[in-house]
């Protein structure tokens, strides 16, 4: 028996109505087999338009609609919600999309439009006609989380879960949590010791029963799906057995390795086996392999191996043959918090970074701020260990600057420059503090005051143009500048110049990103879904994003952004299971031949072959109904529910026709 | 081996000395320079206005020229033949409309098939600077040499791509190979007022200053560069620093073929140093490197 | 002395003409200055590199025209091999000149009977032509 | 706050006296107190909290002063870097919180007290007078196509009119009307009546009274807002307001937006015409420490730029100038939509304060500096949008008396720590999101109204925990 269909047609404002003409799309819809009603309106997915597909629903008796207006994307829920309020399955509603495929595509072309907006809904009606009401699909929930980094965005993000009563597991690529926060001296705007408030929510972290830590860990493998996330760590071997350890510092001594300290971004050397940093977490030493002699000694013959840290240690707590272990994490949900790194100064030959040891970046400049840093907190040249009289900071390094590095604004840069430079200014008192700029973005809450005082009171010299080129001049530096504001060519003489360089994402992210089937953008961030609606929400069901990794941010808007994935994950897990789309593949047992082409193709592993009856079944938790599988099969034995060849095939034939008719 | 060779106006007259280097360098180094037939001036700038075709006409002709005799290479030892020649070559490869008007214009049929060498790059890709040394009789050594490249041999990068703008080394690798030995110093790629020397003659000569001075402080013998315009800023602006800096001694200006033609030990008669204001003969007899 | 801007004069003939035949976007320019700082010839500019592309925004021509900036600018490239955002100032340089060049009854802006024989004796041929390519009327 | 002493006196259950109140209290106080929440605000962010501690499983009330939530959001046209409609993108948002069958919509509400200790607020509210009973109101809107008395439109901020029986907008969620007493002819006049005649379910009530109600929650959401600074009575330079061609960025969003006064057509205030040369000046009342406000309002330079390319969009042939200090361009994509806005549509950004406008024929005279050519600047334009300061919403101070929050001089709740805690206040139980806490775009708003929701989650389940523990 043939299905009564409604189509309603959205003006969406004058998105839809200005170039497709709704009144006679309305005119033509209702002359269409089946359709029993058809209407328009200015916004359909308002609560009165809304109103009206369901009135129109119970009175007419509809068991077919078509909505007509924007992508399926914006609002395909809210109409299917609506529908299945009334008591129509929600599968018999569909979405015929006029805007983005039609309207605005035709805009000075209102005649095609309108025929081509009608024949979208005709087609769409023929696809509604042949749908079959559905029921979702319930997945198991593991109410676990893998959070992905033991940067800032980690660590705040695991303990609101943690503290929400959830188990949580912290993965961290270093030997020790923090992030480029431990590495910070104080904040702005209110210069907050950051050492003091980073090693608050550490202890935090230590203290929480329900959080577990992967130092020197890295995800190896993810598998599964939303709800039920296999992630297998893999864990460097822990030379040392923090267990045994007293932390006696005896093995950093005898280690006759030197190379430049990362985390003191070269300003100080440590040996193969050394303390990460400063920090208490850190008590405990590590040994890179990379560096250490005793592994080093494999390749080079006639090197008699260096076990100067092992025979030393007096609680033979280094065992210099342990080898690294692969766990496996159960978790329902993901937090990818990756962070970023700094853009590499050797990356700007014309400011010297690499070559002059008094060009430093910003990160360099903040252990040197810092009191627990290789220069006590003394602002010194790394080259002689003078006190810059004159120091020049450039704002925009790497960034703004499509032609050759980065298009974005890396965002912190003009305020941690400015902390810097009022930090450097407070300590020496007879100091110049030069700034280049091109525009000052102190955006959030007192920031424009906290750059205005640093004029003020420290007197910054902000000087509005790109320097072009820093060259070694004597036991200076020479600062090729300009201020555009005067109109004048400048050359500064400085001791030292600080590097405000862009942000990046975190070396590897884009290999993270496609084990965790994450999408990326051009510059390697991590995706969103929608910037506005769902900030946090990664392209795959379960993995929520926070921090640097997803775009250049302070501290402040990156604990905001890792609040709010704990609470989606949190409102995810406040159910007992979840809820999934039923429009997923399905095999045809009397035509499947079991072949297995499928289960090569299928991107999601959805697809698996039954021993028993020698087919290849879906995994209806894991299928994400792309249609892989059905493209492959040379059966023809799979389908995609409520999206059939046939029906596709109909509406094909549906589009051919106005094709000719304009 | 051949190469076609153009040698252009200024090292047919005034910079002989850097023509004749490099032809007597190239056969003790085993290939020829095989000098175009009726070659004309390449116009000595680059047209930066898109609409001035005319001035293109010549190079393209010299370009569609080597094609005519069936070569696929051009050599030039001047950088702004070099730079008019390889600029021009990338709008006849990249350019459609402009080619077309171009070629249609000089009637000859040319897309752009040559490549343009400079003689530096001929040594850096097609000798190699490792056979160079080995081919080197009379090392340089103890000569402290500032290399620079002004701007024709390297800007703009993505045309012409001899090597990175900021940190070039195609000719510290060249020095190297020669025995001598390089001083980086931060003006190498600065520029020398160029052609202002005709027009704002002070630009020239606070230009050349700044770079002479760098090079000096950086502890260079002498400098060196490939560019007849360069070579007659930096050295005949000597005097006029002198006058206005007392401070500043002077530093002999040479041609790299010169210091080519040294190490293979080619008479120094011969290199045509008498041509040099500031004459590197003293230095160059100090060093032990002429008798 | 103040300055009216108009949308006629934003949009007027001449700033077209140099964005044709230069070939440059003037908008593309956020006048971060990095030009201005890396130009060897800005002692003897009245505006900077910088400036210049800036009164072409503003379609300031008067003063864009009599500037000598165009004249002392030695094509050196260094302005563009910076750009961030790839203007290339040496071609819009280029351009004022020809069009001043061009202009009916333009003057010569330099003089060969000025320079002296020992001079014309040693200067090399590629000073000369370029000489005259940039600095005598077309 | 007499009333206030009774009012606390009220229990669970006890029914709400007002009959305009919407929602079912009773549901909502079918919960134990600690799995309810107040959000006070109904725009982006606190829709956006109230919907994540919904599908969590909260109980929530949503308050609002304006008869509709939607906010300051569902006034703008499109939005920035996509340029995504901002009806699309919030409509689906706002009908889900009227639907949302643990979300309790309390409109044209004010909270007046607070007694309790987190965990177990009592918080009372004044419902105000809507001469509308809501309960009975079908949102058919016969009264508002009848009303004869037309006015100026809160909502179109002044650029569109509005008749005295209203809804703030066609999409009001919840679409229930109320009435201006103070341009009602009946109210006013004592005589018309016609919407009272025109009702279908005799919904309309001119004698109806404000009442007061008291709801126990166990965590509040404080997410109020921002509005426009007052230029027009504080900044006489830019002619106060009685240049009709020169208007505020939030009013050319109505003029921009295709369901405004205009429907999208860009036209000016005083005749209409198609303004072809028009100039934006920011930071007007933002980052001026000796007259204003010494802050800046963040979203401006963004939002200009997209007016800007929004005019260009309507105005094919007009010219855009763009007075500016800085460009501050620091979210994702926002760089490269200013440079991209910049290049193609050709707008000219002039570095520095427009000093001065004044009228001229049908011109508005702007006077201005460029500091990049160190020249005085004078344009002769047909419109000038200014890009007033943000402020935080009229009141914010008493709620935080109320609320017992700290608020600082220029009014904005202060967290406890702007690093590490950026929602939670001085008060457990209690906390801000958006841009009540400082200005900021949808994006970083939203992202805050989850986080707010988040601690909110955190704070109840542990003290739920630590209860059990106890027990």
């Amino acid at each position: 028996m043939e299905k009564k269909l409604g189509v309603f047609i959205c003006w969406c404002g004058s998105n839809i109505a200005s170039s497709v003409d709704v009144d006679k799309a309305v005119a033509e819809a209702k002359k269409l087999d089946g359709v029993v009603h058809a209407e328009n309106y200015m916004y359909m997915c308002s609560d009165p338009g809304q109103q009206k597909v369901k009135d129109t629903i119970s009175e007419k008796g509809l068991d077919g609609v078509v909505v007509a207006c924007c992508s399926p994307r914006m609002h395909e829920n809210t109409f299917r919600k609506a529908a299945g309020s009334v008591g129509l399955n929600s599968y018999l509603l569909e979405i015929a999309n006029i805007r983005e495929q039609c309207s605005w595509v035709h805009q000075n072309n209102k005649p095609l439009a309108t025929a081509k907006a009608v024949s979208i809904i005709e087609g769409t009606l023929d696809k509604v006609k042949e749908n079959l009401p559905l029921e979702t699909i319930t997945i198991d929930l593991t109410k676990r989380v893998c959070v992905v980094g033991g940067g800032i965005a980690g660590i705040m993000s695991a303990l609101d879960l943690a503290n929400a009563g959830y188990e949580v597991a912290i993965i961290e690529k270093e030997p020790a949590i923090g992030g480029h926060m431990a590495q910070i001296s104080q904040t702005f705007p209110f210069f907050q010791n950051v050492p003091q408030l980073l090693q608050k929510k550490i202890e935090e972290v230590n203290a929480n029963p329900r959080i577990k830590l992967y130092l020197n860990s890295e995800v190896d493998v993810l598998e599964g799906y939303v709800g039920n996330f296999n992630v297998t760590i893999r864990t460097q071997p822990a030379f040392v057995d923090p267990a045994k350890c007293t932390a006696c510092g005896k093995c950093l001594e005898v280690c006759p390795v030197s190379v430049a300290d990362e985390f003191n971004r070269g300003l100080s050397r440590r040996g193969a086996i050394f303390r990460y940093n400063q920090t208490e977490a850190a008590r405990i030493p590590v040994l890179m392999q990379s560096d250490c002699l005793y592994f080093s000694a494999a390749e080079v013959a006639d090197a008699t191996s260096c076990r100067a840290c092992a025979d030393i240690c007096p609680e033979q707590a280094i065992d210099l043959d342990s080898i690294r272990t692969l766990n496996d994490e159960f978790v329902g949900a993901i937090v990818m918090a990756t962070g970023y790194d700094l853009y590499s100064p050797l990356k700007m030959p014309e400011y010297g970074a690499g070559q002059l040891p008094d060009v430093i970046d910003a990160l360099a400049f903040e252990r040197l701020l810092d009191p627990s840093g290789p220069t006590g907190g003394q602002v010194v040249r790394p080259s002689d260990g003078r006190v810059p009289k004159h120091v020049v900071f450039i704002q925009c390094v790497g960034s703004r600057d499509p032609e050759r590095h980065k298009a974005y604004c890396s965002r912190a840069c003009c305020m941690y420059t400015a902390k810097q430079a009022r930090l450097y200014r407070q300590q020496v008192k007879d100091g110049t503090a030069y700034i280049s700029y091109m525009d000052i973005r102190s955006d959030s809450r007192g920031f424009e005051e906290f750059v205005q005082q640093g004029m003020e009171q420290e007197n910054l010299v902000y000087i509005r143009g790109r320097v072009a080129k820093v060259i070694a001049e004597g036991d200076y530096l020479r600062v090729f500048t300009a201020d555009t504001l005067s109109s004048r060519q400048m050359e500064i003489e400085a001791d030292l110049v600080v590097l405000a360089m862009a942000m990046e994402p975190k070396a590897g992210t884009r290999e993270l990103a496609k084990k965790m089937n994450v999408t990326i953008d051009g510059d390697a961030f991590l995706s969103e879904t929608h910037i506005k609606l769902y900030p946090v929400e990664s392209s795959t069901k379960g993995v929520y994003l926070a921090g640097c990794g997803q775009s250049p941010k302070d501290i402040t808007d990156t604990v905001s952004q890792a609040l709010a994935t704990a609470g989606k994950i949190q409102l995810m897990f406040s159910n007992e299971t979840l809820i999934a789309d039923p429009l997923i593949a399905e095999v045809k047992s009397d035509v499947c031949s079991g072949c297995g082409i499928c289960i090569e193709i299928c991107p999601y592993g959805a697809r698996l072959m039954n021993n028993f009856t020698r087919i290849s079944d879906v995994n209806q938790a894991v299928c994400q109904g792309c249609g892989a599988c059905i493209a492959a099969c040379p059966n023809k034995a799979c389908e995609l529910i409520n999206s059939t060849s046939r029906q596709f095939i109909r509406m094909i034939g549906d589009f051919a026709g106005k094709a000719e008719a304009v | 081996m051949k190469y076609p060779y153009f040698p252009g106006c200024t090292l047919y007259t005034k910079a002989k000395k850097l023509d004749d280097a490099g032809r007597e360098c190239s056969q003790k180094l085993g290939f020829e320079l095989d000098e175009l037939k009726d070659w004309t001036c390449c116009g000595a700038t680059f047209p930066l206005v898109n609409d001035y075709h005319i001035a293109m006409s010549g190079p393209t002709r010299i370009l569609a020229d080597t094609k005519a005799r069936g070569d696929d290479k051009l050599v030039t030892l001047c950088s702004v033949c070099f730079n008019v020649l390889k600029r021009t070559n990338h709008v006849m490869r990249n350019d459609e409309e402009r080619r077309a008007k171009i070629t249609d214009f000089i009637e000859r049929d040319y897309h752009g098939e040559v490549e343009v060498l400079h003689y530096l790059q001929l040594l850096r890709d097609e000798i190699g600077f490792d056979t160079l040394r080995e081919k080197v009789v009379k090392p340089l050594t103890g000569l402290k040499v500032a290399c620079y490249y002004g701007c024709l041999l390297l800007r703009p990068v993505k045309e012409i791509g001899l090597d990175a703008m900021e940190n070039p080394t195609i000719f510290e690798e060249f020095i190297r190979a020669l025995g001598a030995e390089p001083v980086e110093f931060p003006y190498k790629v600065e520029c020398c007022g160029a052609f202002q020397t005709v027009h704002s003659m002070t630009t020239a000569t606070r230009c050349s200053h700044d770079i002479l001075r760098s090079a000096k402080n950086s502890g260079a013998d002498l400098v060196i560069t490939t560019c007849p315009l360069c070579q007659f800023n930096l050295d005949d602006r000597q005097p006029e620093i002198q006058k206005s800096h007392t401070a500043f001694s002077a530093i002999p200006v040479l041609y790299f073929t010169q210091l080519l033609a040294l190490a293979l030990d080619l008479p120094a008669a011969g290199l045509g140093f008498e041509r040099n204001l500031i004459d590197p003969l003293p230095l160059l007899k100090e060093k032990g490197i002429v008798s | 002395m103040k300055t009216v801007i108009s949308r006629s004069q934003v949009k007027g003939d001449f700033v077209s003409k140099v964005a044709e035949i230069s070939g440059e976007n003037f908008f593309n320019c956020y006048q971060c200055g990095n030009c201005s700082a890396g130009c060897p010839s800005v002692d003897e500019m009245d505006l900077l590199p910088s400036q210049v592309v800036r009164y072409l925004q503003l379609g300031l021509v008067e003063e864009v025209k009599s500037c000598k900036s165009m004249w002392v600018c030695a094509a050196c490239m260094m302005c563009h091999a910076r750009c961030p955002k790839g203007v290339d100032i040496s071609k819009i340089m280029e351009a004022l000149r020809v069009l001043r060049l061009r202009e009916v009854g333009a003057e010569a802006h330099i003089d060969v009977t000025d320079f002296s024989d020992d001079y014309l004796a040693r200067a090399p041929q590629i000073a000369m032509i370029s000489g005259y390519r940039k600095f005598l009327p077309l | 706050m007499g009333e206030l002493v009774e009012l606390t006196g009220l229990k669970d259950g006890q029914p709400v006296t007002c009959a305009c109140a919407l929602g079912n209290l009773t549901e909502f106080e079918s919960v134990p107190v600690d799995r309810r929440v107040m959000v006070i605000g109904g725009g982006i962010t606190g829709i956006t909290a109230a919907i994540d501690l919904g599908n969590a499983g909260y109980q929530v009330m949503l308050v609002d002063r304006l008869p509709s939530v939607g906010g300051r959001m569902l006034q703008l046209s499109e939005t920035f870097p996509t340029l995504d409609c901002a009806q699309c993108t919030l409509t689906p948002r706002t009908v889900e919180s009227g639907q949302h069958p643990k979300v309790t919509l309390k409109t044209s509400c004010e909270v007046i007290g607070l007694e309790g200790e987190p965990g177990d607020f009592t918080v009372s509210l004044r419902q105000k007078v809507t001469y509308v009973d809501w309960n009975k109101c079908t949102g058919c809107g016969t009264c508002i196509q009848k009303c004869p008395s037309k006015g100026i439109a809160l909502f179109e901020r002044d650029a569109g009119r509005m008749t005295a029986i209203y809804t703030l907008s066609p999409q009001a969620v919840p679409n229930k009307p109320q009435i201006d007493p103070d341009r009602c002819r009946y109210l006013t006049k004592g005589k018309c009546g016609v919407c009272a005649k025109s009702c279908p379910v005799g919904a309309i009530d001119y004698k109806q009274q404000e009442s007061f109600f008291a709801a126990r929650v166990g965590a509040i959401i404080v997410a109020t807002g921002f509005d426009i600074y007052d230029w027009k009575n504080k900044m006489p330079e830019y002619g106060g307001g009685k240049i009709p061609d020169v208007i505020d960025g939030l009013t050319m969003e109505r003029y921009l937006s295709a369901s405004g006064p205009t429907a999208g057509a860009m036209v000016r205030p005083s005749d209409g015409k198609e303004p072809k040369e028009i100039v934006f000046i920011q930071c007007v009342g933002s980052r001026n420490p000796e007259f204003h406000k010494a802050y800046c309002s963040r979203v401006c330079c963004m939002y200009t730029a997209k007016h800007a390319r929004l005019y260009k969009h309507k105005v094919h042939d007009g010219q855009v100038y763009v007075f500016y200090i800085d460009i501050r361009s620091t979210g994702k994509g926002y760089e490269q939509f200013i440079q991209q806005s910049v290049s193609e549509e050709e707008i000219i950004y002039i570095r520095g304060r427009a000093a001065r406008l004044y009228r001229e024929g049908d011109k508005v005279m702007v006077q201005g500096a460029d500091t990049l050519t160190g020249k005085k600047i004078e344009i002769a334009a047909d419109m000038v949008v200014l890009a007033a300061a943000m402020v935080p919403n009229a009141g914010a101070q008493e709620l935080a008396d109320i609320l017992g929050i700290e608020c600082n001089a220029d009014g904005f709740f202060i967290e406890d720590n702007y690093k590490l805690s950026p929602v939670e206040t001085g008060r457990q139980g209690i906390y801000i999101a958006g841009c009540c806490q400082g200005i900021k775009d949808i994006a970083d708003s939203s992202a805050q109204g989850s986080a707010a929701a988040s601690k909110a989650l955190v704070f109840l389940s542990t003290l739920r925990r630590q209860n059990q523990e106890a027990v």
